[in-house]
């Protein structure tokens, strides 16, 4: 009796969960393209219904049509250059920075404490206020992005990281002290991979953070890029093209978005966020 | 005493980069970077007057608007997004597409949808403090423990039950987390919603300042908005204390001895 | 440090060479408008070169990094409105103009900018406008003094006045949402404002001088003592430039096309700035004089400190 | 004897479980068929990694097999079923860190609706028997590993369910207090009549709480023996444990184990329990 | 027998610690002196929620005690010492899971610079010991309670330490593999001739490994009682368990449990190790 439920229930139930196993991740991308696909349809009906005039808000497939355009012109590839050079760079030194000082002041209580008044004084200051100190420094190069970019994505980074330093597992933390292991070796094996997720979150925060600095600094500033070309286009009446480079800067954010979990996936796999998405 | 030693941990830190900074600016004038002196003089000149009531009073209530939705929303959309797979997958490139969208780009968009508003600037900075709580979220809820999960699934404890007593307290450190970065996105937002279709508040005037060159008064404003942080901040982590009492209590066992 | 090291001596006296090795580069800040385009034009037709100057333009996107650019020495030049440099002025920084930039047409009816309202407001002259919300791109500025003056000439209250800012690109929309009364608005967007059945109740410009200078190039007052050449370079130039765009509209219009996104429809159709050398004295006086009056300065400028 | 479907109150049959991991397969369970009538109390053994708590994770509708099914009262098992308290073998992380002892006790209670004042004399009763009555209203992890345990075993009597499963529930408290829950679910079993599949590494511990005892193979895993516990119902700690029967009946669960240790496995995977017949 | 600090591996002496918490204080322990030699292999045992894990948390240096000390050596224990090593009773919190087993038992002698052909040998060695020999790539959280207890022990082994505190560290593993790793243990001991202090529940588990058995009074505790277990050094599972000496010392060290549940304490704190006379 037992060899027939294994007979009957078995082979095809493992077939069926098998077959959903393979088509798991497929599935998700096709989620994630209806989801988007269903935001550009309320976009394009808002000013199709005429719930805001289509001069002031062109319907998606208008601007979409833009963006095919600017897929066509070196310029634009340029300016993603640009900007995306500036993203990278502000955004390795505040996270480098950001970790070094975090795993500094996080594993000393006296540090937590003294910095905390500080921290929190500067965190709320606005890049955008930093502006003319940074044309001051560095002129309308690449440098004054950097410096803003640089400020707004480290706090982002340092806040997770002070939070995932402090949520070692006491056990885990002690049976590495009793092994011997010193203040370094602890950060290492144990303190680093517990503030891993908190970091991988911060990181995705600053990602983006840093992009729409990096955008906002060259639509407010002028140095060079994305955010230069939607100024430009914005003085310049171009509401369709306005809104394509607008559109271009969100792909960017999801493209971006799309690596840091690719990274996440392979730097967290025994993370139970991580886990209870392959098992079960 | 202890009063005393929070006092000094406070403070050091902040006077001896004044005092930095005082040092620093003895020699060379620099227009952009004033004096501490000649800070702190315009500070009581422009911050404690009638400005007060007109700029800074409702700028903060817009902030404190803007937090609170952005945490509920933060919250509720995280513990659904990061309980329902399907739905994350729905809508995580969607929500990536509008987190990178800077601010200042979605002002004219939101002038039109909601027109020149109290709600509209309040919707800049939903817009831009929601991410680190909503990310925060997701990723706490989809970190429960195994077993605990495991428990309160055999015992029952199912829909808002679940959430109520299982997946928030769970999360809760790292929503924590996310909420303190809120707070000081916050801030910056609340000055970025008035940088345009303005023509008052915190922001407005700090950007005015800067505009018409204003510099010590500037400054004055930046410090404003430091010390706003820090209040906000100090009432946060006092909450944070409360609401995360078990969570302190059981990382700092070791340290009661 | 300043962007000039070559000797400027020695390019004074290489005139027209177009060899370009011995050329004293020059970086100019500039906003990407049309009042900006006698420079490119200039620069097009190497009047700039001619001076021994290699022109490095760089665009800014607003005002906020002109003014620092100068001061910290990434700009030699930069263009600006009057008003923000008599505001800088007004604060301690010693700046000073060295080429007019862009001036109103003078005439009512077809000038750069105006005071725009939806079909059927019942915003007939300047002074119905107190009492209402008028946007202007930035408060405390051009627009919002030259405005005041229009209202107190035609015999409103401009204290009642109530300013927001809006961006010239978001005005007609929102003019068109009734979410202000009345925007002042510039070219190109004015011409589609008004396309749209809005009417323009107010030239501001106009109204305060027929002979209003609304911006220029200016510098450091330490680089003109210490580089007087240079500056005079940059003057002559600056001054060729401005004729030669004043007596080529077509050329500006198509220039506009190369540093801006403005389409070529809006570019044929837009009234375009009036381009003059020298600055009138007695519009930039009653400009200053209203300014510190409706409280944008804490005094009337001089205008020999100001003007070369 | 043929498993009846019938007047089971849990069935397990050809149950299999395989993890996919990056390192490929692991079959942890191979065919498990076996059925406990309502009311039993079965213990299951079986070497360490046998796939023990793999299999109560599926009864408890937490995992689903990868093959084969659970009934619980004739309805196939898919979600954590309503009745049915499960006590973890990682005690330390079952219990709500955010709540103190009497909290994580009550809260299965509260969220059934059970009315405040039953509720506290449930609560009240179930720490007196396991003997926390005393510490209310600490947090979890300021008590000892035991004591921890005991909060979770606290939880699963007060909830008064019809099926309880026990995962190792005494491996972390002294010879004593063991003891005494031994007799505790003991009494618990016949007061609410209820079904209990106890797992343990103790075969004492099997033979005297056992009414049944399934011994598993080691991975992958069947059922390598099904023994009725034929002892009186009433048991006494010394006397018990000094009955002749009682030796006996330990000392085969203990050849059986040593067996499956040694990776023996039986000829056909077992069916129902098999009285020992007296030596 | 007066406890002699200079031939003294481990003394503790007049140890107490009170825990601080929201509700009050917790005097968790009152009063524990007693010295272990080198080479002792000693077994702890007590009620539940007596204090000793505290006690090993104190010894080990990860908590300070309120009044007394812990001499190693005859130096006062401040921190961590060098060349101890732990086994956690949270064995499943102890295991680091961003790591795989094999880098779990690798990682202490990595730290310590031990030199890679080494530290394979230890590992493996100490892996099979273990018998997990099977499972190096997999990560704690895929085995069962009773392998992850293995590997925290399998670390302790191969770290080669002076002195081995182990808490509980047989609980989660069945009765089979619990006699191996009981003769492990007592292989490692003399092997090594490391100094050995064991917690464990379970009396006949003390009386079988240990050369001593230190009995805990009841919570605030107490030395209660400390025997010396007179069984020959080369032990057996069967031949050693069926001593009458064994039965002997076994049914004493259950009676002193008995007692210190009930809250009997001793007339004097205990002072050293006190031989039963034989009946
Ligand atoms: N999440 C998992 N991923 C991969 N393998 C797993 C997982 N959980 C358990 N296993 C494997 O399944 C087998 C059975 O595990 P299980 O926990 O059911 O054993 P057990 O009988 O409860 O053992 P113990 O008595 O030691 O607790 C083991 O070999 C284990 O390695
Ligand atoms: N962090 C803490 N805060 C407050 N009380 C604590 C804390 N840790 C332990 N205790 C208390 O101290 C006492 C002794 O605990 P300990 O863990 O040392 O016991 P134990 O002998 O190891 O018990 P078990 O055998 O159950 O593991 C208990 O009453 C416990 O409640
Ligand atoms: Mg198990
Ligand atoms: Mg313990």
């Amino acid at each position: 009796m037992s060899a027939d439920a294994l007979a009957s229930g078995g082979p095809v139930s493992t077939t069926g969960r098998d077959r959903r196993r393979v088509r798991k991740s497929p599935v998700k991308q096709l989620l994630g393209l209806a989801g988007i696909i269903g935001f550009l349809g309320t976009w394009e009906l808002i000013p199709r219904l005429g719930i805001i005039n289509e001069r002031f808000l062109p319907p998606a497939s208008e601007v979409i049509a833009a963006l095919v355009r600017d897929f066509g012109l070196t310029a634009f590839w340029i300016s993603v250059g640009e900007t995306m050079t500036a993203w990278f760079l502000g955004l390795v030194i505040a996270v480098v920075l950001a970790v070094l000082l975090g795993f500094i002041i996080g594993s000393s209580d006296f540090l937590r404490k003294a910095t905390n008044s500080t921290v929190e004084f500067l965190r709320p200051i606005p890049s955008v206020a930093l502006i003319p100190l940074a044309v001051l420094l560095f002129g309308i190069k690449i440098e004054s992005s950097l410096m803003l970019i640089t400020y707004a994505a480290f706090w982002q980074v340092l806040i997770q990281v002070l939070y995932g330093v402090a949520d070692i597992d006491m056990v885990a933390n002690n049976t590495a002290r009793t092994y011997g292991l010193g203040r370094m070796a602890r950060i290492r094996y144990v303190v680093f991979p517990t503030a891993l997720p908190y970091l991988m979150t911060g990181v995705r925060l600053a990602a983006t953070v840093a992009l729409v600095l990096a955008i906002t600094a060259e639509l407010v500033i002028g140095s060079p890029g994305l955010g230069h070309e939607i100024a430009l286009a914005q003085s310049g009446g171009a509401i369709s093209g306005m809104y394509a480079l607008v559109l271009a800067t969100g792909l960017i954010g999801v493209l971006i978005n799309s690596l840091m979990r690719l990274i996440e996936k392979k730097t967290l796999s025994w993370h139970s966020s991580v886990r209870s998405e392959v098992i079960v | 005493m202890k009063i005393l030693k929070t006092l000094g941990f406070v403070l050091a830190l902040p006077v001896l980069l004044v005092l930095l900074w005082w040092a620093s600016t003895l020699g060379a004038v620099n227009f952009f970077v004033p004096t501490p002196a000649a800070l702190f003089a315009k500070f009581g000149e422009v911050w404690f007057g009638p400005r007060f009531v007109t700029d800074v009073l409702p700028s903060l209530g817009r902030l404190l608007v803007g937090v609170v939705a952005a945490i509920i929303i933060g919250v509720v959309g995280g513990v659904l997004i990061g309980s329902v797979k399907w739905l994350r997958a729905l809508l995580e490139p969607t929500l990536e597409f509008f987190r990178a969208i800077p601010p200042p780009v979605l002002v004219p968009v939101l002038i039109l949808l909601m027109g020149i508003t109290d709600s509209m600037k309040v919707a800049v900075i939903i817009s831009g403090c929601v991410w680190p709580v909503l990310l925060n979220t997701i990723e706490g809820v989809r970190a429960v423990d195994g077993v605990l999960s495991d428990s309160a699934h055999t015992y029952g404890i199912n829909g808002w039950a679940r959430v109520r007593y299982l997946v928030l307290p769970s999360a809760s450190p790292q929503i924590m987390a996310g909420v303190r970065q809120s707070l000081s996105l916050g801030l910056i937002l609340m000055v970025i919603s008035e940088m345009f279709a303005s023509s008052s508040g915190l922001g407005f005037t700090i950007v005015q300042f800067q505009r018409s060159f204003a510099i010590p008064e500037m400054w004055s404003g930046i410090v404003v908005l430091g010390l706003l942080g820090v209040a906000m901040s100090f009432i946060f982590q006092w909450a944070e204390r409360n609401i995360l009492r078990w969570y302190h209590g059981q990382k700092e066992v070791e340290n009661a001895a | 440090g300043s962007g000039s090291p070559s000797s400027p001596g020695g390019a004074a006296s290489s005139g027209g060479a177009a060899g370009g090795t011995d050329l004293t580069k020059v970086s100019v800040g500039v906003i990407p408008i049309v009042d900006c385009a006698p420079i490119y034009l200039g620069d097009k037709q190497g009047f700039f070169k001619d001076e021994g100057l290699q022109l490095d333009i760089q665009q800014a996107t607003g005002g906020a990094a002109i003014v620092p650019g100068v001061v910290s020495g990434s700009f030699d030049f930069a263009f600006s409105n009057l008003i923000s440099v008599m505001v800088a002025k007004d604060k301690g920084l010693d700046l000073k103009f060295v080429a007019n930039g862009a001036s109103t047409t003078g005439e009512t009816g077809k000038d750069v900018g105006g005071v725009v309202v939806p079909a059927g407001s019942s915003i007939k002259s300047a002074k119905d406008l107190a009492g209402k919300t008028v946007s202007v791109n930035n408060l405390s500025n051009i627009g919002d003094t030259t405005i005041k003056s229009a209202v107190e000439k035609d015999g409103g209250d401009p204290a009642s006045v109530k300013f927001v800012e809006v961006a010239f690109p978001d005005a007609p929309a929102a003019l068109a949402n009734k979410q202000v009364d009345a925007a002042w608005i510039l070219e190109p967007f004015m011409s589609k404002a008004v396309a749209d059945g809005g009417t323009v109740v107010s030239w501001n410009f106009v109204e305060m001088s027929p002979k209003l200078d609304i911006a220029g190039y200016f510098t450091k007052s330490d680089t003109v003592k210490s580089k007087p050449e240079l500056t005079q370079k940059f003057t002559r130039a600056m001054n060729k430039s401005l004729e030669y765009a004043q007596a080529h509209p077509q050329e500006v219009r198509d220039i506009v096309g190369t540093y801006t996104k403005i389409d070529e429809a809006s570019r044929s159709k837009m009234t375009l700035t009036h381009w003059t050398v020298n600055f009138d004295k007695d519009a930039f006086k009653t400009l200053g004089d209203a300014a510190a009056k409706y409280g944008t300065l804490s005094k009337a400028p001089n205008a020999g400190d100001l003007l070369p | 004897m043929q498993p009846d479907p019938t007047t089971a109150m849990l069935s397990v049959r050809g149950l299999k479980k395989v993890y996919q991991t990056d390192g490929g397969d692991i079959e942890a369970v191979r065919n498990l068929t076996f059925d406990l009538r309502a009311g039993e109390l079965a213990c299951l053994v079986g070497p360490s990694g046998s796939g023990k708590t793999t299999l109560l994770k599926c009864i408890s509708g937490l995992m689903a097999p990868t093959a084969g099914e659970v009934l619980l009262d004739g309805k196939r098992v898919s979600g954590p079923p309503k009745k049915m308290a499960v006590v973890f073998q990682e005690y330390g992380r079952s219990l709500f860190p955010w709540m103190r002892v009497r909290e994580n006790v009550e809260l299965p209670l509260k969220n059934q609706g059970v009315p405040k004042g039953e509720r506290d004399k449930l609560v009240d009763e179930a720490l007196e028997a396991v003997g926390l009555a005393h510490v209310p209203r600490s947090y979890p992890w300021q008590l000892s590993g035991g004591m921890q345990q005991r909060v979770a075993i606290a939880r699963a009597i007060a909830y008064q369910p019809e099926v309880l499963l026990m995962d190792e529930p005494f491996a972390a408290v002294d010879a004593q207090t063991r003891a005494d829950l031994e007799d505790l679910i003991r009494t618990v079993w016949k007061k609410l009549g209820i079904t209990v599949l106890f797992v343990t590494h103790d075969i004492d511990e099997s033979v005297y709480l056992g009414e049944r005892v399934i011994i598993l193979s080691s991975s992958p895993t069947v059922v390598q023996e099904d023994i009725v516990i034929d002892l009186p119902v009433e048991r006494d700690q010394l006397e018990t444990r000094s009955l002749p029967r009682f030796t006996e009946l330990r000392h085969h669960v203990y050849e059986q184990i040593q067996l499956a240790k040694k990776g023996h496995r039986p000829a056909a995977a077992g069916t129902g329990p098999e009285t020992l017949t007296r030596s």
